[in-house]
């Protein structure tokens, strides 16, 4: 049952947190508040360790993957959609991320939770949404895997709305549970199509090249295979943009901030939003067949990770600044997935779970103690009262900035951008976007730290100090969000890239190659954007360290900040104008005013568009309805009158029809 | 000798058509019961004649069907009336349509 | 005997109707209902295991009986046990006074023998008869609770209504056989094939749609959903809106040849349908109201699927080995199993006024058990796995693309999407809104309690397990 | 010939009768204008040669089911005086759309009538013997399902009737239903 053939069972990953979901479920009102919490945290580290089980055997015997079959699912012709499981060494990586980021979240939730009045069902559906995102990531095929894509969609749809007293964390919960189906849509199409080309199997999926060799495909209308695949790809895409929240379906991942903190940790941070990535990643050979569908990838990445570090550069509220600077990493990825450079996608995947969860969690620490402040210009000083949570968060921005040479961010996001150069789907026009995009993300990372941890606190408040459970997790995290980065040391190091190396196994010859073999420019472009994190940081310590002052910042309720800065304060932010007059003042007009507007501009492209388009259909509907409710009226003879419109009309087609 | 069976088949059309508009315009529920009578027996008309120019007893078979069907919709439609009488003190459906209550 | 013997099933079920109200008066109230109850559940069992034996062992081509009116082929067989199935939930899970228990269960007996009848007629008279004995019956279980004013608007709009479809649909028989000159549908289908239809032919079978139209509530016909579906007992509801459309929907197999000719009109019904179905749903705070479009939205799926009819695409793309009609039956089993949870849990909790969404807050709380069941059956109908509404969409769906129908389905997909809307306010409503200061009232015994968790565990299998419909498709 | 006169005449007389019964106020003379218009239809039938069908149209349909309007209608009062809303005749208004549809129906229909129609057999089966055992042989599950409607109805009729005696202040239960 635990092991068939020697090798250890994949169903019991999911179906442990499952069980603990199944029995908090259950017995919750007859158990007490903080049992729940506890079988919760242990359901997942029994998880986790059966992860490691199975990891272990998998690296060690030196498989490529397994597969464990249950029971047929759906069976039709090539609808083969069987209740199977799939085990490789990307099943591997994400499994770790959830079950073991998971396993922290969950800890760091038992103290975070204490008191609150749904705590039964908070850990219920934490449980559930590990459970499903575990279904989605070891799922052997297409449709089975849907079942988990559905599952974490409706367990983070309970979770944002964990406070429904407040009605607007119900409307945040209700905006990311449509905007996410409307990609699951596209996503479905892209199954269906898939299931008929190629079958739903993850092991199927080399017939893609004998897809893509077709100039006609039966039953499909007489496209060609090159067509199919482009289709296919672009509904894989809009699927993997609803749920990763990327261009132009980001717009519910902000909102989604309403939910308790380490609800944003685990799903808007660690892994939910990640599941487009797992997506493209399967689905690699399909999408390398097409140079198209690779350039659109990349540039949907790019797009969003440029756009998310804009957002993030305006923000006052400190999970906003993270929901976006994570829309932005995620974008990293795609731009990543985008250039061939698949395992590094999941690199960066895996490093940005741990530096995210981290910020997530610092940041909940933060405001747990300040009792739920949530604007960073009411925060600051914070350095000395919660030291522990400043080294972590440092450790967390730094890698987020990707600070060279120590951090995992650094060694992630620039082996993408390295691709993104040099590989033959990469773009110079791109990786010049991404760079940019690079120093930006430095900008805002340390702004966070100036405005909220360094000069002297804003506001006169009492902070209450987290337990160990609050911090404890923030250490390990911050451990991983440092190291996990020398799993993978660029090859200039004259070392062998280990992840890249192992990855290599699963992704083979779809792997993009360097087409730059200059160790010099790879050195460049590594002390490159080294230099542009560096700079970053600077810039951020001139516009927004303490020693200066805090350049006012567009937030609504900028003049309670200023009402609330202390005295001495406004002297230093006076003595800050007049020292450094023109650096402030380029600064301003370069970076600062040039992001505002840019900014700017995509609010505006935001507002019109996108919520245009939301508003276009919320007339729509209204008129509609008026029209119907016209007729409505309860009143026989108005519904008999429509009835012999009805009548009229279908006689009316069918003689006309005749005459055709 | 010839059958009226066309002219009989228009004049069901005819009667089915009046029997439609009297549904539609009337507003007092025994009128339109009344209406939807005319509609069935307009229908049974068609067959009858249908049967007529087929030379065959179905259609005559059929009208029979329609007979006690037309009879328990009258029965039920008419006690359902007669209880909204009382409970609305109005026939009339526009009125019943207004009326909002438990 | 038997000459008569495929005839046993309607027998027992309209005698035991019979015998039913006969036993009402014979036995002291205190345990009537109870009495009754189980008595009509045996006759539906009865009349089910009968349909089954009768038409075992039929041989192929399926032979009518009954002098040509009714069909032995499998789908309808197992389309009537199906709506037997539902006949028999409604009987566990409704509850009446003891005084009325006699005409309630003899009504949802022949509500049963007219669903059976219409489900495999097979000549015109039989189409009519079936579909009056059950628009007859459900006339009196919509207007049951006489004592309420909008029951009897309700009823009396329906009735109206009815009649008026049902004069449309008469009339267009009549023209039917004029020009044909038989009643048997599969008599018609090969004159129709045969020769050009004419329009007089054309005229006929339009107004014959009229009336099918207004059985399934299909856009144009859909305008009495919503008072009816409101002012009806919840378990009536549910089956107004499940078996009794499915009945139509049988009834409707055979003339599916005049999809040659008519698929535009049946287009134009699927498509206004899944449109207005799911827009009419999105602004209204009624929950059975709620349901009522969305079943209207439901109907045009239906048709979707309708559109690719009896026979394999040659060049299939989707789930090939699938038939629009057996894509139909999955989804009328699935349909049904869900929305009769829905709508008997909502009679649970309903009020004195209509239910409104706000009426739901804190139900969650209070009844956990039935919340959770309604979650089930809410989750199942806006199709999301792994419920067993996510693959009667599928199914629906892939077969309309093998027939062709590119945009229906694309309409579709996006219909279903918006739905989810005001599937997800229920569910909003139901466990994330703090209840008002009153509680809502619960009134659900063990028993029912016991009933919904059965097929709210039901409708989850059948997700796990889609393949076991199809399986009891093949049983017959 | 004969028989076309007849036609002609009972068709006229429907159609007029028919009419009125869609304008007139009078619920009573809405009645009796239908039960005279069933009258003619079954002239009309008997000109088709299906006599025992204009028998049964007058006995059972204007002797049984009209009686039973005529009933109700006496019983209600509903004589039609001035300013009495359920009554009143539709006005010109509002006959505008539906009339239009109606007549739109009716164009339809019978220009599709005399657009492809084969010609008329001749048949006259005016036997009531010959439709009596068709009824008991090939349609007797026609009439055991009639039976079933009649039955119904009777049930319908009574359940709903009883509603009448109960004053409406006292609620009956239905537990799923009402509380």
């Amino acid at each position: 049952m635990f092991y068939n053939n020697g090798l250890p069972a994949l169903w019991l990953i999911p179906a442990l947190p499952a069980l603990g979901a199944l029995i908090i479920f259950i017995f919750a009102s007859r158990m007490p508040a903080r049992a729940a919490g506890i079988i919760a945290c242990s359901a997942i580290s029994l998880s986790f360790l059966w992860v490691l089980n199975v990891g272990t055997t998998l690296v060690l015997g030196n498989h490529h993957h397994f597969v464990e079959h249950h029971w047929n699912w759906i069976a039709a012709g090539p609808f083969q959609g069987s209740a199977s499981f799939y085990f490789d060494l990307v099943t591997f990586a994400f499994t770790f991320v959830v079950a073991g980021v998971g396993l922290l979240i969950h800890l760091y939730s038992y103290s975070y939770m204490k008191g609150d009045a749904g705590e039964r069902r908070y850990f219920g559906y934490f449980n559930l949404f590990a459970a499903a995102m575990l279904v989605l990531v070891t799922a052997e095929n297409a449709f089975f895997m849907f079942l988990g894509w559905e599952g974490v969609g409706a367990c983070s749809f309970f979770l944002i709305g964990h406070w429904y007293q407040k009605s607007e964390n119900t409307v945040a919960a209700t905006k990311a549970f449509l905007v996410t189906r409307l990609g699951d849509i596209f996503l479905l199409i892209g199954l269906f199509l898939t299931a008929t080309l190629v079958g739903v199997s993850f092991s199927q999926q080399s017939a893609w090249t004998q897809v893509a060799t077709s100039s006609f495909i039966p039953g499909f209308g007489g496209l060609t295979g090159p067509q199919l695949i482009l289709i296919t790809g672009i509904c894989f895409l809009l699927g993997a943009a609803g749920k990763s929240a990327q261009v132009p379906l980001q717009v519910w991942l902000p909102d989604a901030m309403a939910g308790p903190t380490p609800v944003s940790a685990l799903i808007h941070a660690a892994t939910m939003v990640t599941a487009g990535v797992y997506l493209i990643a399967r689905f690699h050979i399909l999408f390398a067949l097409s140079p198209n569908l690779m350039l659109a990838v990349a540039i949907v990445g790019v797009l969003t990770a440029f756009y998310g570090a804009t957002s993030a550069f305006v923000q006052t509220d400190i999970k906003r600044i993270l929901a976006y600077s994570t829309i932005s990493q995620i974008g990293y990825m795609f731009l990543g997935l985008g250039v061939g450079a698949w395992s590094l996608a999941v690199f960066h995947f895996f490093t940005h779970a741990f530096y995210k969860a981290l910020l997530f969690m610092a940041a909940g620490t933060v405001i747990h103690s300040l009792h739920n402040e949530q604007n960073i210009y009411n925060m600051g000083g914070l350095r000395t009262k919660l030291k522990g949570t400043y080294l972590a968060f440092l450790a967390g921005a730094a890698s987020l900035a990707g600070i060279p040479f120590i951090t995992a961010g650094f060694y992630s996001k620039d082996a993408i951008l390295w691709n993104t150069l040099s590989t033959k789907w990469g773009s110079p026009v791109i990786y010049g976007i991404a760079m940019l995009t690079a120093l930006m993300t430095a900008i805002y990372s340390f702004r966070l730290i100036f405005v909220v941890f360094h000069g002297t606190p804003r506001k006169d408040i009492h902070v209450h100090l987290p337990d160990r459970l609050l911090t404890w997790p923030l250490y390990i995290l911050a451990f991983f969000a440092i190291v996990a980065g020398f799993l993978n040391l660029p090859i200039v190091f004259g070392v062998t890239p280990i992840w890249e190396h192992s990855f290599a196994r699963v992704f083979g010859e779809w792997q993009a190659e360097p087409l730059i073999h200059s160790h010099a420019v790879e050195w460049m472009a590594l002390l490159g954007s080294g230099v542009l994190a560096l700079g970053g940081a600077g810039i951020a310590w001139l516009l927004y360290s303490p020693a200066k002052a805090p350049m006012p910042e567009p937030a609504g309720d900028i003049a309670t900040v200023e009402n609330n800065t202390p005295a001495p304060y406004k002297a230093v932010w006076a003595n800050f104008l007049f020292h450094g007059w023109k650096m402030d003042g380029f600064y301003n007009k370069t970076f600062v005013r040039g992001f505002r507007i840019t900014s700017g501009v995509i609010a505006w492209i935001d507002r019109v568009f996108v919520d245009g388009i939301f508003e276009a259909i919320q007339a729509i509907v209204r008129g509609f309805h008026a029209l119907v409710i016209f007729f409505q009226n309860g009143r026989v003879s108005r519904y008999a009158m429509v009835m012999l419109f009805g009548a009229v009309a279908i006689i009316t087609i069918l003689l006309i029809g005749s005459q055709r | 000798m010839t059958l009226p069976i066309n002219e009989a088949l228009i004049l069901s059309c005819i009667l089915f058509s009046i029997g439609v508009l009297g549904v539609v315009v009337r507003r007092n529920i025994i009128y339109v019961l009344m209406c939807i009578e005319i509609m069935m027996n307009a229908a049974g008309l068609a067959f009858v004649a249908a049967s007529a120019r087929h030379g065959s007893l179905d259609g005559q078979a059929f009208f029979l069907f329609v007979l006690p069907v037309a009879a328990a919709e009258v029965a039920i439609g008419l006690a359902i009336a007669l209880l909204i009488f009382q409970r609305y003190k109005t026939l009339d459906l526009w009125v019943v349509a207004r009326t909002k209550e438990a | 005997m038997g000459h008569y013997q495929p005839l046993l099933p309607d027998l027992i079920l309209a005698m035991g109707a019979t015998f039913i109200l006969l036993l009402g008066p014979l036995r002291d109230s205190q345990n009537l209902r109870d009495f009754l109850r189980w008595i009509s559940l045996g006759l539906v069992a009865a009349t089910a295991a009968t349909l089954v034996w009768v038409n075992h062992g039929m041989a192929t081509p399926y032979p009518l009986v009954g002098e040509g009116w009714l069909t032995t082929a499998p789908l309808h067989t197992a389309f009537a046990v199906v709506f037997l199935a539902t006949i028999a939930w409604t009987i566990l899970a409704s509850t009446v006074p003891d005084e009325d228990a006699g005409e309630w269960y003899s009504m949802l007996l022949f509500l049963g023998t007219g669903m059976i009848i219409l489900a495999r007629a097979a000549n015109l008279a039989a189409v009519f008869l079936g579909l009056e004995v059950l628009s007859i019956s459900l006339y009196i279980l919509i207007a049951f609770r006489y004592s309420k004013r909008s029951s009897l608007r309700g009823g009396i709009m329906y009735l109206l209504l009815a009649g008026f479809a049902s004069g449309f649909l008469l009339f267009g028989m009549a023209l039917i056989y004029a020009v044909f000159g038989t009643l048997q549908i599969a008599e018609i289908r090969t004159l129709a094939l045969a020769t050009d239809m004419g329009p007089m032919a054309k005229v006929g079978f339009g107004l014959l749609l009229v009336g099918v139209g207004f059985k399934l509530a299909a856009v144009p016909f859909h305008m009495w959903t919503p008072e009816v579906y409101e002012s009806s007992p919840g378990t009536v509801t549910g089956l107004i809106a499940s078996s009794s459309k499915g009945a139509m929907l049988a009834a409707f197999i055979p003339f599916l040849f005049l999809l040659e000719t008519h698929w535009s009109i049946i287009w134009l019904f699927a498509a206004l349908s899944m449109v207005g179905g799911n827009l009419l749903g999105l602004r209204e705070i009624r929950v059975k109201r709620i349901l009522a479009y969305s079943s209207i939205a439901h109907i045009g799926y239906v048709l979707t699927g309708y559109l690719a009819g009896d026979t394999l695409s040659a060049n299939a793309a989707f789930l090939p080995s699938i038939t629009g009609v057996n894509a139909v039956f999955f989804y009328v089993v699935a349909y049904a199993a869900s929305i009769l949870g829905a709508f008997a849990a909502l009679g649970y909790i309903q009020g004195e006024r209509d239910l409104t969404l706000r009426d739901l807050r804190g139900v969650g709380r209070r009844n956990p058990v039935l919340a959770f069941c309604l979650l089930i059956f809410v989750w199942s109908l806006a199709g999301l796995p792994p419920a067993v509404g996510f693959f009667g969409k599928i199914y629906l769906f892939s077969a309309a693309i093998n027939a062709g129908y590119f945009w229906l389905p694309l309409i579709g997909l996006l219909g279903s999407a918006i739905g989810i809307y005001y599937y997800l306010r229920i569910i909003v409503h139901l466990f994330m809104m703090p209840a008002d200061a009153s509680d809502p009232k619960v009134h659900a015994s063990t028993l029912q309690e016991w009933v919904m968790l059965g097929s709210a565990v039901a409708v989850i299998a059948l997700g796990l397990f889609p393949e076991t419909i199809f399986s009891f498709l093949r049983a017959f | 010939m004969a028989q076309n006169i007849l036609f002609y005449l009972a068709a006229v007389m429907a159609v007029a009768t028919t009419s009125m019964v869609v304008i007139t106020r009078n619920a009573v003379y809405a009645v009796l204008y239908l039960i005279m218009s069933l009258f003619a239809v079954a002239l009309v039938f008997l000109s088709l040669n299906a006599p025992f069908l204009a028998l049964v149209e007058i006995i059972v349909y204007a002797g049984a089911i009209m009686v039973l309007f005529l009933f109700v209608v006496m019983m209600l009062n509903l004589q039609g005086q001035r300013g009495d809303e359920a009554t009143k005749r539709p006005t010109r208004r509002q006959m505008i759309v539906p009339g239009a549809l109606a007549l739109l129906l009716l164009i339809l229909i019978v220009v599709s009538l005399s657009a492809g129609t084969p010609a008329a057999t001749n048949a006259a089966l005016s036997d009531p013997k010959l439709l009596g055992e068709l009824l008991f042989t090939k349609h007797y599950l026609g009439v055991k399902l009639s039976g079933i409607i009649l039955l119904i109805g009777t049930i319908g009729g009574l359940h709903i009737g009883r509603g009448g005696s109960i004053p409406s202040t006292m609620e009956k239960p239905i537990d799923d239903v009402t509380h």
